[in-house]
This record gives structure tokens, sequence and C-alpha cells, in this order.
């Protein structure tokens, strides 16, 4: 059947996309989207270990809950940020976005 | 090879085509829409792991609630003058490199992996089961209430910041002023 | 309800309402004291039931209500606290439950509760002109704290927990002497009680310590209830030489009592404490706080005489509490015949009495003593609010006719029966009381046992001087009571006097009844005609309180008859002599008696000598020698002299060594870093995308690292 | 033939299984093909069932307002749908300039999906359901929403001003509706203890939940009904405001689709709804016989779907704002309340052993109470306010006039 480490291949190929998208893309929603897809990496990789090392716990799928509250809750907060930004800036691009800078 | 191991193949084929569109599509709505096949990809793979119950949040958390308010920021945010601008930062490049780096690592790491090539054992018990059991450890004193009590209130918090960041009312007027 | 709980519950009321009328009630006077009396009211209620209990429970002596907790482990074993209802406690505790309540009714009334508050007095002088006192609350709330003392010393079941009641009820003492601290005397007065009872205290701490270091406990009952204890305290040698380990603790212990009922020489204090507000505070100073002292060395008394037995020669320990009490008995009779102040004659008269329990307990009259601690607490304790409700009858009068006469000045009164009948009929009987008057009254009947127990032990030193103390006793009383009640209106202020509010009267009348009533509980079984009524349950009662019961001591008439002569003598002489004094009239006695009054009437100069040989060398002792000397010559110059040597070295340090080569590295760093931040600042673009690069790059090349070279 | 008649559809099943592995397929792949048949099958017939849902429909709302309705076609016009469905099918699919093509072709398929996926988990007979999973109730909020994307994509992508209104209105109300809908149907969830829905229809064995809570039921109806866009919540596709909203590009057998969706899922709510509060297929000897189960079903389905038209025939639109205050200010307090007191009174019952009905029918009384007090509260402050306003008003006037 399936091997553990396919599972964790997949995962990490879905992480590196994402980490790739959250650090190219322009666009602050791509970027949302982009940590979307590492988390989702994540949750995989946390449901495969209980699958395949710890079927008699539930703590992977425990957690696996958490990480969707968490995702749920960053991406209400972090769409509210880009409307508020975009509402004040009229942009969305990350690049445009650096009031921090010095 | 099984139709199983079929199956897996032809969903992560899927779901990595969609998540590599979700990070390369121009357009913010088609994006969106990658978005969604990849995460109901994952899904599949989570119904592949036994894992139904949390396949169906994920549909119900992701798709519904996540992607939906994403499209919908798209939708507040696209601005149809910028939008033929380039998609891509000057440092995308870096970006790349980054990433393969980290993949390169991990992948050396996973190969390195003690359980590589373990298979699935059998369940320790009925799917129902699993459920209940997962339902009491999660407000559990000796198990998960911690966790799940911290991420309700991060739940809430994330609710009233929301909608204080976002509150048109108090921003607009400042806004009026700033100008 | 077990009656152990009901016990432990006794003195939290008056606590409660000390912190209650303290943390908030105090802005109503009328709340204040509805809760002071209120408290006292439960307290009194669970004393009187708990006595209730204990008069009719079997041989209460061999199985007390006792009830300990562990409080402090000290190593293996535990320091219990406890609470204990033995037949002293209990009959202990009668009286000091109707006597504190007794206060707490009288005090409505002295402190002029629903007059108006007058607009000229001040917080911390007394009232001016019949206005509601200042800070009545307050006063409230320091006797409720002082009741909660007394009632937790008489509960207790050890040594500590008295310590702790004890010096509870010195606090108040000190804060009830000063309450008007707008009077210099009244801060004087409370400072000097304070510190000369400190003088005992020590000693007394120090006896616990030893005690405890000896036996490893200080509970009564694992004390005095253990024979095997005290032989062993009586038979070991103590550190002072030809005393015993027992003999010491209980003359260290006797200093306390010394120090607290204000036996000489450390009786100074007492006199000065009627400074407080007049009545009740010296009622406190009377018939309360006092007795605690002498009930020390009676709940002590095994401890106290052990190695000594019925009919024996005294102990050391004994000879001398017997000595101090006859003597202090004698002595301040002595004074008290030549004062003029109506309050300080019931001072000194308090002192003579303390001294006749004292001698009976150095003479080994256990029963004597605790019979007379009882009867004297009601009967000095109605004197003192009689001498109260005079004086405010007199305050009354001085502020209706503006004639500037000092209202307790004995010689300004006279003929006050007419206008304060109840007053009067009370004083009468706690004045006839104390002078012993026979048969009628409760004085006669305790101060007749003492003396029988010192006769029929042969000690007629004791016996002598306590006659001559009981002529004195009935001579000052009835002179007091002459001066004062009787004979004409001295004065236009004592003509305009009135009676007393009910508040103030009805205690009266209820301690009164006690006064001429208690004394019936004692009398000798072989008193002729009377003795078979109720044949000397006192004694039967109050000797469970040892391990053995005492004798019942043989009927003999010289003492009795003794008894009766002195205190008839003496009031007939008092009556005889001060029956016709006019008013702005002398002392009768003042020529006879020559410098010899005036040595009494100076207290036989004991302040002055005091002043003298104490207070003035510990003043020279803290000002010159310690401070002028020591702290500002010695030590002063000392850390002066560092300072100014530190202050040299770190000058020198700061020009030779920081300015120029510590700051300047420093500098030198802050530049290079500047110089360097203004290089690189251009990496720093504000774009986060490009930092998470730069981050995420040298992880991978770290974690690169880690997996080629580190496999 | 006994098996027959107590039990039509797995006897089918059976004998259909028999023949496959006659023919000596694997036992998984014949699984799986039954499986697939049992699905085309369902799903068949819904979309069949649509012409009749659409013909009484008319037929009702015709009564209701006091016309024939459709009567030419075939008897009491019952065909008269199948001719629409015949024009409808011949017309042209326009595709509109500018259109975002792939959610433009998505949103109808989405549409028709998400309402076929729901049958999958609603048990129509003892033994007659499509999969019994545990999480059901779950799956029927997650397969739900996804009909709210279809719409959202069908208005966003067909670059009209009106279509996007359509799919904002979408977003309001369908996102929100969804809040009271899980929260109400987290009730019989917590009733019968189990997500999955043939253990909420065993759990209704004495008593349906309806008389259990039936706050919780009128709030699930209410907003499911809302969640449909159906009347008196169509302003997703408001004729009079937004000409037909989020479906105004789509044209031929494309609008076909979600004008099925649209009936399809009024009726699939009242099948929930009748699955959830109305004990499904429970009914007198309903489990001997499967048949009479799924006559149960259909009977009460029917029912529901009945009061959905009437409400369609009776009540006018509302205001989008007055839409999203019912929901946002009554509904969903009232569902947050309704389940913990449901949560308050099943405890006491199973720990007191209190009777059940009586408890949970005090506490949705007391609910009641307390609902009609804040509102009658809130009713009197308004009209304070409203006429503290116009006295002000009127004061301005008449100093204006002087």
């Amino acid at each position: 059947m399936i091997p553990l480490s396919w599972y964790l291949i997949f995962a990490a190929i879905l992480f590196s996309i994402g980490l790739y998208g959250a650090l190219a893309r322009r666009n602050a929603l791509a970027i949302l989207m982009a940590i979307e897809l590492m988390l989702n990496a994540v949750n995989l990789n946390l449901v495969a270990f209980w699958r395949y090392i710890t079927p008699g716990a539930v703590s992977g799928q425990a957690f696996a809950l958490i990480v969707f509250a968490v995702a749920a809750s960053e991406a209400a907060v972090g769409l509210a940020l880009i409307i508020s930004i975009y509402r004040r800036r009229r942009t969305v691009a990350m690049e445009e976005i650096n009031m921090m800078k010095w | 090879m099984t139709i199983l191991q079929i199956a897996f193949l032809l969903i992560a084929f899927v779901t990595l085509v969609s998540a590599l569109m979700v990070v390369t599509s121009p357009s913010m709505v088609h994006a969106a829409l990658w978005l969604i096949l990849t995460l109901a990809g994952i899904a599949v793979l989570f119904v592949l792991l036994n894992a139904s119950f949390l396949a169906v949040v994920q549909v119900a958390v992701y798709i519904d609630a996540i992607a939906i308010m994403i499209i919908i920021v798209v939708m507040l945010t696209n601005n149809p003058l910028r939008s033929q601008m380039r998609t891509v930062t000057r440092t995308w490049w870096g970006a790349a490199i980054g990433a393969l780096i980290l993949l390169a690592g991990l992948l050396v790491m996973i190969t390195q992996t003690p359980a590589f090539e373990l298979q699935a054992p059998a369940l320790a018990m009925e799917q129902e089961q699993y459920l209940k059991t997962l339902g009491s450890a999660l407000v559990d004193v000796n198990q998960f209430i911690l966790p799940f009590e911290i991420a309700s209130v991060l739940l809430l918090a994330a609710l009233i910041g929301s909608i204080t960041v976002a509150w048109p009312f108090l921003a607009g007027r400042k806004e009026e002023q700033d100008r | 309800m077990q009656i152990e709980t009901l016990i432990w519950l006794i003195p939290l009321p008056p606590l409660l309402a000390f912190f209650m009328i303290v943390l908030g009630a105090y802005r109503s006077n009328r709340i204040s004291h509805s809760i002071a009396i209120g408290s006292m009211l439960l307290s009194w209620g669970g004393a009187m039931f708990v006595f209730w209990r204990a008069i009719t429970a079997d041989d209460l002596g061999q199985h007390p209500f006792n009830s300990t907790i562990s409080w402090l482990p000290t190593g293996e074993t535990a320091f219990n606290l406890g609470v204990l209802i033995d037949p002293l406690s209990a009959i202990t505790l009668f009286f000091v439950a109707w006597t504190c309540l007794a206060i707490f009714i009288y005090s409505v009334g002295y402190h002029n509760f629903g007059k108006p508050r007058d607009e000229r007095d001040r917080a911390g002088l007394p009232p001016q002109a019949g206005g509601i006192e200042p800070m009545y609350a307050r006063f409230f709330a320091f006797i409720s704290l002082f009741a909660f003392g007394m009632l937790t010393l008489v509960l207790s079941d050890n040594l500590l927990l008295l310590f702790i009641g004890w010096e509870i009820m010195g606090l108040c003492s000190y804060l009830l002497i000063g309450f008007w601290y707008g009077k210099p005397s009244a801060r004087d007065a409370m400072v000097k009680a304070f510190m000369t009872t400190r003088v005992g205290d020590v000693f007394m701490l120090l006896g616990l310590a030893y005690l405890y270091s000896a036996t490893g406990t200080l509970s009564y009952r694992e004390i005095l209830f253990n024979e095997p204890t005290l032989e062993m305290l009586a038979s070991t040698a103590s550190v002072i030489p030809a005393l015993s380990t027992a003999g010491l603790v209980g003359l260290l212990l006797f200093i306390g009592t010394v120090g607290k009922s204000a036996q000489w020489p450390l009786h100074v204090w007492l006199p000065d404490a009627m400074e407080g507000p007049t009545p009740v505070s010296a009622m406190i100073h009377a018939a309360t706080m006092v007795s605690a002292g002498v009930y020390l060395i009676v709940r002590t008394f095994p401890l106290l005489t052990a190695g000594w037995h019925a009919g024996g020669a005294l102990t050391p320990t004994m000879t001398v509490i017997a000595f101090i009490g006859a003597f202090t008995a004698l002595f301040a009779a002595t004074i008290a015949v030549a004062q003029n102040d109506v309050k300080r004659v019931l001072a000194y008269s308090t002192i003579s009495q303390l001294g006749y329990m004292v001698a009976a307990v150095g003479i080994g009259a256990f029963v004597a003593a605790a019979f007379h601690l009882v009867t004297h607490a009601f009967f000095k304790a109605l004197l003192f609010l009689g001498s109260g409700s005079v004086i405010h009858g007199m305050e009354h009068g001085v502020h209706d006719t503006h004639e500037h006469v000092d209202p307790q000045d004995m010689f300004n009164m006279g003929g006050l029966r007419k206008k304060m009948p109840v007053t009067f009929w009370t004083f009468l009987i706690g004045g006839f009381a104390l002078s012993g008057f026979p048969i009628l009254t409760a004085g006669f009947w305790s101060k007749d046992e003492i003396l029988a127990d010192a006769f029929a032990h042969h000690q007629w030193a004791v016996f002598i001087t306590l006659a001559v103390a009981a002529l004195l006793t009935a001579f000052y009383t009835m002179r007091q009571i002459t001066l004062t009640f009787l004979g004409e209106h001295r004065t236009k202020a004592a003509a305009h006097a009135h009676e007393s509010v009910w508040t103030m009267t009805l205690p009266l009348v209820i301690l009164s009844v006690f006064a001429l009533g208690i004394g019936w509980l004692g009398i000798p079984e072989g008193f002729p005609a009377i003795g078979g009524l109720i044949p000397n349950w006192f004694h039967d009662f109050i000797g469970g309180s040892l391990p053995e019961h005492p004798e019942t001591i043989a009927f003999n008439a010289v003492p009795l008859l003794v008894s009766i002569g002195v205190a008839l003598g003496g009031l007939l002489l008092g009556w005889l002599t001060y029956r016709r004094v006019p008013a702005g009239g002398e002392d009768p006695l003042k020529k006879p008696l020559g410098p010899v009054f005036k040595v009494l009437q100076n207290k036989y100069y004991f302040d002055e000598f005091y002043a003298a040989f104490i207070v003035r060398p510990a003043y020279w002792l803290a000002e010159t020698f310690t401070y002028r000397w020591i702290d500002r010559g010695v030590i002063d110059g000392f850390l002066h002299w560092t300072g100014r040597t530190s202050l040299k070295i770190g000058s020198f340090l700061r020009n030779a060594i920081d300015i120029p080569i510590v700051n300047g590295a420093g500098d030198l760093v802050g530049e290079g870093v500047k110089k360097a931040g203004h290089r690189f600042r251009v990496i720093q673009t504000g774009r986060v995308q490009e930092y998470l690069i730069i981050g995420i790059v040298f992880t991978g090349i770290i974690i690169s690292y880690l997996l080629v070279f580190r496999p | 033939m006994q098996s027959f008649l107590s039990d039509p559809f797995l006897f089918i099943a059976n004998w259909l299984e028999s023949v496959l592995l006659g023919w000596g397929l694997q036992p998984s792949l014949a699984t799986f093909l039954l499986q697939l048949l049992g699905a085309l099958a369902l799903g068949t017939s819904l979309l069949l069932l649509t012409f009749l849902l659409i013909w009484a429909e008319r037929k009702i709302v015709a009564r209701i307002q006091d016309r024939l309705g459709p009567n030419r076609v075939g008897p009491f016009g019952i065909f008269q749908t199948v001719a629409d469905l015949l024009k409808l099918v011949t017309k042209e699919l326009i595709t509109p300039q500018g259109a975002d093509l792939i959610p433009y072709n998505l949103a109808p398929l989405l549409a028709v999906m998400s309402v076929v996926g729901l049958w999958a988990v609603i048990p129509m007979a003892p033994t007659l359901l499509g999969a019994d999973i545990s999480v059901g109730v779950l799956y029927i909020i997650s397969i739900g929403a996804i009909g709210t994307l279809g719409i959202m994509l069908a208005g966003m992508s067909s670059n009209n001003k009106y279509a996007l209104l359509g799919a904002f209105r979408t977003v309001a109300v369908m996102v929100s509706y969804a809040v009271p809908m899980v929260l109400a149907l987290l009730v019989p969830v917590l009733l019968s203890g189990s997500m999955g829905m043939q253990a909420i229809v065993n759990a209704q064995t004495p008593v349906a939940f309806i008389f259990l809570a039936p706050i919780a039921a009128a709030i699930f109806f209410v907003s499911s009904v809302a969640e449909v866009g159906r009347a008196p919540f169509d302003l997703l596709e408001a004729e009079s405001e937004i000409v037909a909203g989020f479906h105004i590009e789509y044209s031929g057998l494309k609008f076909g689709m979600f004008f099925v969706a649209e009936f399809l899922h009024a009726f699939t709510i009242s099948a929930l709804t009748a699955t959830l509060f109305l004990g499904g297929w429970q009914g007198p000897w309903a489990e001997q016989y499967t048949f009479l189960g799924l006559l149960y079903f259909i009977i009460k389905t029917s029912l529901v779907y009945f009061v959905v038209i009437w409400l369609r025939g009776s009540f006018p639109r509302i205001r989008i704002d007055q839409m999203n205050a019912l929901n946002w200010k009554f509904i969903t307090p009232l569902g947050l309340a309704s389940l913990i007191f449901t949560a308050i009174a099943e405890k006491l019952a199973v720990d007191f052993g209190l009777p059940r009905l009586l408890i949970h029918l005090g506490a949705n009384a007391i609910l009641v109470a307390l609902t009609a007090l804040a509102l009658g509260a809130y009713a009197r402050h308004q009209r304070t306010q409203a006429a503290v306003r116009q006295e002000r008003v009127r004061r301005k006037s008449t100093a204006e006039a002087a």
C-alpha cells in the first residue's frame, strides 16, 4: 500500500510551493493563499504521522483541528488587514507596503 | 502498484499542479479557484488516511469559510487598473532558490527518516469510535483542553480583531481626516 | 453544637466587631455601638451557656471542656493551640463576661450618646460641654478588641495563647489610657503604663521560654496536672542557686503579674492610667485587665507552689510572692488614705486588693485568692463605674454653674446622696463590699477567707499586715463615701449635679447585685448559723482546678472577729473623721500626721524616685552616651571617614580609568556600530518577503551544513 | 418474495450484486459499480423529480393567487414543465464578452452538484440511504456551502454589475445565514448524541425532535429557506431590483441548471427538516417495510415543501438590511440561546431523570417568553425613538414656519 514517505514527500513539495508563493507573490492575498498551502502541508503531515505511527491515540487529529482553528483566525485577521490596508493605500502589493522601512 | 497507489498518485499530482497554479496564476480569482481544488485534493488525502472527519472539516472550514472569504476579498480589492501588473516580486528568483533549498533539505531529511517505508498499521478502533474519542479528548482536562481553549480564545480574538481592523466607519473617518 | 466549638466561638464576635467598626462602621455611631454591644451580648450569651454547662457538669476538674488544634509544628512535636474550660476559667469567664458587658452598656451613656456633637470639641480631647465624644466609634472598637483579648486569655489552654491575649490587652490598655491623646498627661500616662508593664512582660516571656525549654510544652494540663513534670521541675536546680526550676519559672511569671497587676515596685502606672476616659478605661484597669495578672498566678498555682505541701514551710518563690503581696496591700492602702482624687483612691485601693490576692497565693491559699479575685472584680467594677457616674454628674454641675473646680476632687463634692440616689446606693454597696462589711457583702467573705487562711497557716506577718491593710481599706472607703455623698454640698457644682442616664445606672444596679450576692457562694461550712445554707459551694467547685482538692481549713473565730473588727472599726473611724469637713476645708488628717501625710500624699515619692534613678539615667544613656558619644562620635565618625575615602578613590577611578579608557572604548564601539549601521541600512527594504527569503536561505545553508558535514 | 415486499431496494441491490459477481468481477469492483449505479439512480430520479416539483409549485402558487396555473399540457398541465425544458434546451448558449470562462462554466455545475450531493446522506428509508457517514451533519454543512460558491462564481465571472450585485448579496446573506443554520443543526446532534443522519433519525423514535426543540426547528427552517434563496429571501435574483441577479448572463441549459438546482434545493431543505426534526422515515411499521418508511419520508417532506411554497406565495420580499438585521440581531442570538437551553435541559433530563419532553418544552417556553419580552422592550424603545425624532422634526418645521 502507500508508504508513509509518499505523504511526507508530497507534504514537503506542497510546503515548498507554498513557501515560494509566500515569498515571491506580489499580491498580499496570494501570500495568504500560499500560507494556507503551507498550513495544509503541515496538517497533512500531522494526520499522516497519526495514521502511521500512533493510530491508537487521537493527538494527531486533535492538533490538526487546532491548526484549522489557527488557519481560520489567521485568514480572518489577515483578510481584515488586507482590506484595511487596501482602503488606506489603494494597493495590495506587498512591495508597496513598506511603511516599516527605517 | 495497487489501485490505492494509483489513486494517491493521481490525487497528489492534481493537488500539486493546482498548488503550483495557485502560486503562479496571474488572476487572483483563478488562484482562489485553484486553491479550492488544492484544498479539496487534500481533503481526499485525508479520506485516504482514514480521517474522514478531518476531511469534512477541511471542506467546511477551508473551502466554505476561508476560500469564500478570500474570494470576497479578491472581489473587494480587485483593482482593474492594476491587475495587468507583474504578479511576482523582483526577488522571485531568491524565493525560488530558498524554496528549492528547503525542499532539498526536507527531502534529504525524509530519506533519512527511519520510518521511510512504513506501511499503515491497522486502525485501533472504529471510525465512529475515533470521532467520540477525539471529541472527548478535546475537552478532557488531562488531554487537549488547554490547546482547545486557547484555540477558542484565539478564534474569538481573531473575530473581534478583524472586525476592529476592517471597521469601515472608524477607519474611513480617520482616513478622511488624514487627507 | 459541641460545647468545645462554642468555646472556640466565644472570643470571636468582639474581634469581628473590632474589624467591622474599624473598617467601615465607624461612620455611624449608632451602628458602631450596636455592633459592639451586640457582639458582646453574643459572647456573653455563649459564656453564660458554657458557665451553666460547667457548673452542672460532673467533676469538671478532672474532665474539663478541652479542645486543641495543631498550630505550629516544632520538630517532632507540634505546638497546640486550644481552649480549656475548667472550674477556674469558668468562674473567670463568668465575671469577665458580666463586667465586659457592663462596660459596654455603660460606655454608651458615659460618652453622651444621643447628645449633639459640640462644635468646640476636638478629637483627642474630652468633650467640653456634654456633647457626644468625637471618637465615639473608635472607643467601641478598642473595647471590643479588649474584650477579645480578655476572653482569649481566659479561654486559652496554654500559656502562649494566654500571653497573646495578655499583650492584646496591653495594647488596648495603652490605646485607652491615651484615648484623649490631646492631653499631655494622658500621653505621658499611656507611655508610662506601656513601658512599666513591658518590664514585667519581658520577664514573663523569659519565664515562658524557660518553662518551654524545660518541659517542651506550655499547656496547662500537661504541666500543672502532671505530677512527674511538677516533681521534676521542683527538684531540678535552675541557673540561679537556691531556686529550683519551678521556683525560677514561677518567679519570672510572677514578675509578669507584678507588671500587669501593678504590684510594688511596678505599681506606678496604674494610678496614672486614670487619665483615660474616666470610668471605663479605669474599670479595665481595675476589674478586668489587672485581674489577668492574678489570674495568671492563680492559674499556675501548682507550678508556683511546686515543692510545697499544705502546712509546710513556704518555698522561696512563695515567700517572695507573699511578701510582695502583703507589702503592696499595706503600702497602697496607706497611700489611698491621703488621696483626694476620687478615682485615684480607687486605683490605690485596687493595687491594695490585688496585693491581697497575691499574698493569698503566696501563702498557698488558692481558693481564697480565686474567691477574692471574683468578688473584687464585681465590687471594684461597681465602685469605678459609680465614681465615673459621680464625675459625670459633677461635670454636668461644673458645666451648669461655670464654676472652675476639679470635678474629680472629693473635697469639691459632698451631699450627692440626694442628687444621685442610685449612684449613692450602689456605691455604698460597693464600698461596703470593699471594706468587708460583715455578712451582707461579698468582700467580707472573701477577705475573711484570706485572713483565715493566713491565720490557719500560721503566717503571722502576713496576717497582721493584711489585717492592718483591711482596717485602712475600710477607713479610706468610708472617707470617700462620706466626702462624696454625705454631708452638705461643698461647691455649687455639687449642688447642680444630677443622676446619670439609665445606660449608666443599669450596669451599676446589676453589678451591685453581684457585689452583694456572689459572696454567699463561699461561706465557710463551719460558720455559725448560716454556714450550712450553702455548704461552701465555691470551695468545692474551684478546688477542681487543682490536681488535688485543697483541704478546707477549720473554722476559727479569731480571724473572723479580727475581720469584723477591722471592717467596722475602719468604717466608723472614717465616718467620724470626715463627717464634718467644711467647704474648702483641709483634710482632717493633715495636721495630726504632719510630714507623714505629705509623704503619703506624694505616694512615697515613688514617681520622683523612678524619675531620678531610672528615667533620667535612661535618658542620659540614650541622649548623651548612645546618641552623642557612640552614635555621632564613633559610628558616624567612622562612616564619614569611610565615605570621604570612598569618594577619593571613586574620583581617582573616574578620572584616571573610567573616562579615558572605558568611555573611550565604549564610544568607539558605539560610533563603529553607527557607521556600520549607515553602511548596512540599504539592505533594510521594508519588504517582508525579502527578509523572509534571506532568513530561509540562511536556514537552508545551516541545515545543509548540518546534514552534510555532521551526519 | 417476503423480503422483496419488506425491502425492495435491498433486494434489488443484492440481486444485482449476485449478478455482477456471477460475471466474475472482483468483489471490490462489484461494490464500486453497484454504488456508482445507486448514485446514478438517485441523482437521475432527483433531477426528474424536479419536473414534478416545478409543476407542483406553479400549481400551488396559482391556487394561492386565485389562478388555475398550468392546465393545457397533459392532465392538469403536468407536462408543462417538460415543454418548458424542451424550449430551454433548444435555446442558444450565450457567453458574455469579458466573462471569466472557467468560473462561468463551473458555476452551474457546482450549484447542481451541491444539491444532489446533499442527498447522499439523507436517509429515505431504514436501508435506503447513500452513505451513512459518521459526520453526516458536518457533511451537509460543507456540501451545502459549495452551492454558495457556485452562485458567487456565477455572479463574479459574468462581467455584469447586476450579477456582481447578486453575488455580493449572496455573500452577505448565505454566509450569514449559515451561522444560525449550523447552530440549529447542533441541537439535533446534541439531542441524539451523534452526527450521523441515520443515528439522528433513529434517536427520534418515541418523539420527534420538533417537539423537543421547536425553536431550533423553526430557526433551521427559516435559515435554510434563506440559504436556498427562496421567497421571502430571494434577494439574490430579485427580478424587480437587479433584473435576475447572479444568473442574468446565463441562458439555455446553463440557466436551466440553476433553475433546477434552486427548486431541488428547496425540496432538499424540506427533506432535511423532515429528517432532522420530524423523524424522517419514522412511522408505524416503517422498520419492517422499507417502502412504508419511504412513504412516510415523502409525506413529511412534501408537507414541509408545501410550507415553503406557501411562504413564497404569501410573503413579500424583504430588504437586504432587514434580512441581515433579522439574522444577526434575532435569529443568531436566539439560536445560541436555544443551543444553550437545550444543552441545559438535556443535562437536567439525563442527570436527574426528569421527564425529557416536559423539560425541553419548558426550556423552549421560557426561551419564547424571554424572546417576547426582549422584542417588546426593543419595540418600545424604537417607538420612543421614532416619537422623539418626529417631535424634533415637527418643532423644526414649526420654527421654520414661524
